[in-house]
């Protein structure tokens, strides 16, 4: 007993594809501490927006992650049409909306994936994947990227969908929700899933909110808080209500995070209803000029970007907080005492987008 | 009791037949893995292509006496397997087998790297669940055949209990010691929800666990040595039915697939529950049944 | 609490035909509507040189003189901004995605001769 | 507009104060970001409650930039003040958390701390 050794955990680790690395202070089993350090490959980003003029650098923000690419995305066109006041066709916020949460359910399933195989699950894992590819499939046919969409700008969308294709969508969409059904009853259900989730890593109520935490893991310890309820795009024409649970562990994450990709199902048929007809983008003509914070709710919690553009076509400054980057505190505070074994399955719970947290 | 030149033969052909049968054993394993998690998976001859490879690699070690020890488990599995298929005492391989697995678990603590510390450990750990289960299995075999001698009970030769009916298959008198068996087979073989001291994928917080600093030859050899040990362990499902071998081949291969089956659909629990839940199935149906067999004598 | 629930699914899934495919030998029926490889049309090509000015990753560059317009496909992320800002639509995204290479060449289209694949 | 975002200016020496009180007025804190003015740092501290958003801001001198710390009042904010150290140079009194200067191992020091070169308007194009 107390033989104290220090576990390196990352930077590349088989379980965690992202840099992020851990010194696990352990005695036996036990994680005594455990202090996050990341920073392993800061991009600058940020000041990239003094190289590319305001409208190509949606291209730039829509890489800042792989996977809530869209979203990035959309953020930033927001923030850039809320300063320059630019009437954005509805049809255009529409497109958003459905684009945005059909990034969610492939967010989602790829996280369901990944959760899976930390906690040692490898046939979940597959088969979380094989449905996440069917909704890619889905988003190629209709903006021509599989993660990256490229279809946000400034003013709009590039790219629109006909009532017929919007049609095949939505049957094809059913069609996986059934198939994620089957995979997310086992996520709820399984007993040995249950073993490694419940109880694990629990946030209280009050711990989620003083720490700053965002999005599902927030929402799991309790909080009716969604970004999505600002009602921006098509949000505000659009019936839903925050998904909470209440133990703040593990498993309500997951929990939270599985219902949500039927809420964005059932979503995206509301807004493939209610769709109006018309333009889908306006002329975008002079600077901004102006500062403005744009949320956005993204699949891991509400991002946030600072843009402050001053009349020249370069913006003045670019910020971007990422939800991972406020769940780390989070994430500090679960790791405190945990089993080493329960150490990837915490780390994958705040959903960690390590590269976007870096800009 | 055999010629010693019938023993050779014996030991010659499992020399060579068990590493193939073994590496084709993964090889199944993988695609019938792979199929339930709607891939294509590898071919079938991949587990040979991938210890071809290692050997060819190059040993790097943290320290040189780290594969001291392999080659000693390497040696000690093998004649582990040898002992049982030319019909020895079944006291002695499932003692030889503990400790080759020792062998194993102070290589991964020579190493001295958090992660193979750790994958030993919780190695160890395992042993001491599983261990209970197999002396219980030796026990009930003698009760059930009156010999210790594996030649003995495949012959069918001796049987206190002959008047039972079916006396001749070990399995009909021993159901509760075999289900318990089963369950140390997932942890023998590494399997999921039982792979906490090395996963098949690395992808677990240790990464590869024990073997995590492994590496080259040294990875190869572990890797046939668990070739040997996959196909000892089949045979000691095949001695339950005896000297009927028909139904120990279907056996086998029905405790193969069950055993992937399991792998598929279950999560790597932690070690409390594998202790746990490995020593009360030992209790309730290992012992359960001994008790019932004694009392029928 | 229910063990083995993933059961069903595993065995439904060993039956059928697996959701892969083999990828080099069984290559992907292209999405229409993905944005693939970038092709041009050299004859209406005017090598005004928009293209590359607008190229968010620098990865066109175009020789007005020499009326020789090149790519490095490596560089090139699809992003549709030159089809769009094309003032004679000579360029256009194909459905068809490059094929994996290990060195980095730029691909050279010369007007008034076939494409050319140089260093 | 999506949504009202107050900007209250404070005065440095105030801000551990204010943001306390916004703590106990039950806020959540959303980031805190800087903007280089040149010679100055623009620092925006921005808070959430309910979905209404609030911005502290401060202006301090670029040259050795010194503020105190609020990660004793809000812990998370230690992230934020790492990072400011790591891309702006500013320094933080009383960090609870300091990685002293290895949260972001970037190429160069601070690289974030020069004014960009956008940062005076040229004339408008339009």
């Amino acid at each position: 007993m107390a033989n104290r050794t220090i576990i390196p955990f990352g930077p590349q680790h088989p379980v965690l594809p992202e840099p992020i690395h851990l010194d696990l202070v352990c005695e036996d089993e036990k994680v005594i501490e455990a202090i996050p350090s990341i920073g392993f490959i800061h991009r600058g980003l940020e000041r990239l927006v003094e190289k590319k003029d305001f409208q190509e650098f949606v291209f730039v923000a829509e890489r800042i992650c792989g996977i809530c690419s869209f979203i990035h995305g959309q953020a930033y066109c927001q923030g850039v049409e809320e300063i320059m006041q630019l009437p954005v066709p509805p049809r255009a916020h529409y497109l958003r909306t459905i684009w945005g949460e059909l990034s969610r359910i492939h967010s989602h399933l790829l996280w369901l994936g990944l959760m899976a195989d930390g906690f040692g699950f490898e046939s979940l894992f597959m088969h979380s994947w094989r449905v996440r590819e069917r909704v890619l499939d889905i988003i190629e046919a209709t903006t021509g990227g599989r993660v990256i969409f490229g279809t946000c700008k400034v003013g709009g969308v590039r790219r629109d969908i006909d009532a017929a294709t919007m049609k095949e969508i939505l049957v094809k969409l059913a069609d996986i929700e059934r198939e994620t059904r089957e995979i997310v009853q086992v996520f709820v259900n399984d007993g040995t899933v249950k073993h490694r989730l419940c109880g694990v890593g629990v946030l209280s109520r009050d711990e989620a909110y003083a720490l700053g935490c965002v999005g599902p893991t927030l929402r799991a310890s309790g909080w009716k808080s969604d970004t999505r309820k600002l009602g921006y795009a098509a949000f505000k024409d659009l019936t839903f209500e925050p998904i909470t649970r209440t133990d703040g562990d593990c498993y309500a994450r997951t929990a939270v995070r599985c219902d949500e990709i039927f809420q964005s199902f059932d979503l995206i048929r509301q807004a493939a209803g209610k769709m109006p007809e018309g333009e889908i983008a306006v002329k975008v003509t002079g600077n901004p000029t102006g500062e403005f914070f744009s949320r956005v709710e993204q699949p891991r919690g509400e991002v946030v970007y600072y843009i402050k553009a001053n009349g020249t076509k370069n913006l003045q400054r670019f910020r971007v907080r990422t939800p991972t980057f406020a769940n780390v505190a989070g994430l500090v505070k679960t790791l405190q005492g945990c089993d080493l074994a329960d150490v990837p399955i915490l780390i994958l719970t705040i959903d960690p987008c390590i590269s976007c947290t870096e800009r | 009791m055999n010629s010693w030149g019938h023993v050779l033969i014996r030991v010659l052909i499992y020399l060579v037949a068990a590493p193939l049968l073994g590496g084709l054993l993964a090889g199944i394993d993988r695609r019938i893995s792979a199929r339930m998690q709607s891939r294509v998976g590898p071919p079938l001859l991949q587990p040979f292509y991938d210890v071809a490879k290692l050997w060819s690699k190059e040993p790097i070690v943290v320290r040189r006496s780290q594969n001291f020890y392999i080659i000693f488990f390497f040696l000690l599995t093998v004649f582990t397997g040898g002992l049982f298929f030319c019909g020895s005492d079944l006291l002695l391989v499932f003692f030889a087998l503990t400790l080759s697995g020792i062998f194993f678990i102070l290589g991964a603590y020579k190493a001295s790297s958090p992660y193979s510390f750790v994958g030993a450990s919780r190695e160890l750990i395992q042993v001491m669940a599983y261990e209970p289960i197999v002396l219980l299995t030796a026990v009930g075999l003698y009760m059930a055949t009156g010999t210790f001698q594996v030649d003995a009970i495949w012959g069918g030769a001796f049987h206190p209990l002959k008047a039972l009916p079916g006396a001749h298959i070990p399995v009909l008198l021993l159901p509760g010691v075999f289900v318990a068996l089963l369950y140390a087979m997932e942890i023998k073989f590494r399997k999921s929800p039982f792979d906490l001291a090395a996963s098949h994928h690395a992808h677990q917080e240790l990464v590869r666990g024990i073997t995590t600093e492994f590496s080259g030859p040294t990875l190869a050899m572990i890797e046939v040595a668990h070739w040997y040990e996959n196909v000892m362990l089949l045979g000691w499902i095949f001695l339950f039915f005896g000297s009927c071998w028909p139904a120990g081949l279907i056996a086998c291969a029905v405790t193969y697939f069950l055993l992937l089956v399991v792998d598929n659909v279950c999560a790597r629990v932690k070690w409390p529950v594998m202790l746990r839940s490995a020593w009360g199935m030992t209790l309730v149906f290992g012992f359960g049944n001994i008790v019932v067999l004694s009392l029928l004598k | 609490m229910s063990l083995f629930s993933m059961t069903g699914l595993v065995l439904k899934w060993l039956l059928r035909k697996p959701y892969t495919r083999r990828y080099p030998f069984e290559p992907r029926q292209p999405i229409p509507g993905s944005r693939g490889a970038l092709a041009i049309d050299l004859s209406a090509c005017v090598f005004c040189s928009i293209c590359a000015k607008k190229c968010p990753t620098q990865a066109i560059e175009v020789d007005r003189a020499a009326k020789r317009w090149t790519i490095d496909r490596l560089r090139c992320i699809s992003c549709n901004y030159c089809v769009e800002n094309c003032p004679k639509k000579c360029l256009v995204l194909t459905t068809a995605h490059g094929i994996p290479t290990v060195t980095r060449d730029r691909e050279v289209f010369q007007q008034a001769s076939a494409p050319v694949a140089a260093k | 507009m999506i949504e009202e975002q107050p900007t209250i200016p404070i005065d440095a020496d105030r801000l551990v104060a204010e943001v306390q009180a916004l703590r106990n007025e039950g806020w959540r804190l959303v980031q805190i970001g800087a903007t280089s003015l040149g010679d100055r740092f623009e620092l925006n501290y921005s808070f959430d409650r309910e979905l209404r958003f609030r911005n502290l801001r401060l202006q301090i001198a670029s040259a050795d930039a010194r503020l105190p710390s609020v990660s004793g009042v809000y812990f998370c904010a230690f992230l934020y003040e790492n990072e400011l150290h790591d891309l702006f140079g500013i320094q933080f009194d009383g960090l609870v958390l300091d990685f002293k200067g290895s949260f972001y191992r970037t190429a160069t020091p601070f690289p974030f701390a020069a004014a960009p070169a956008t940062a005076t308007p040229a004339k408008p194009t339009a």
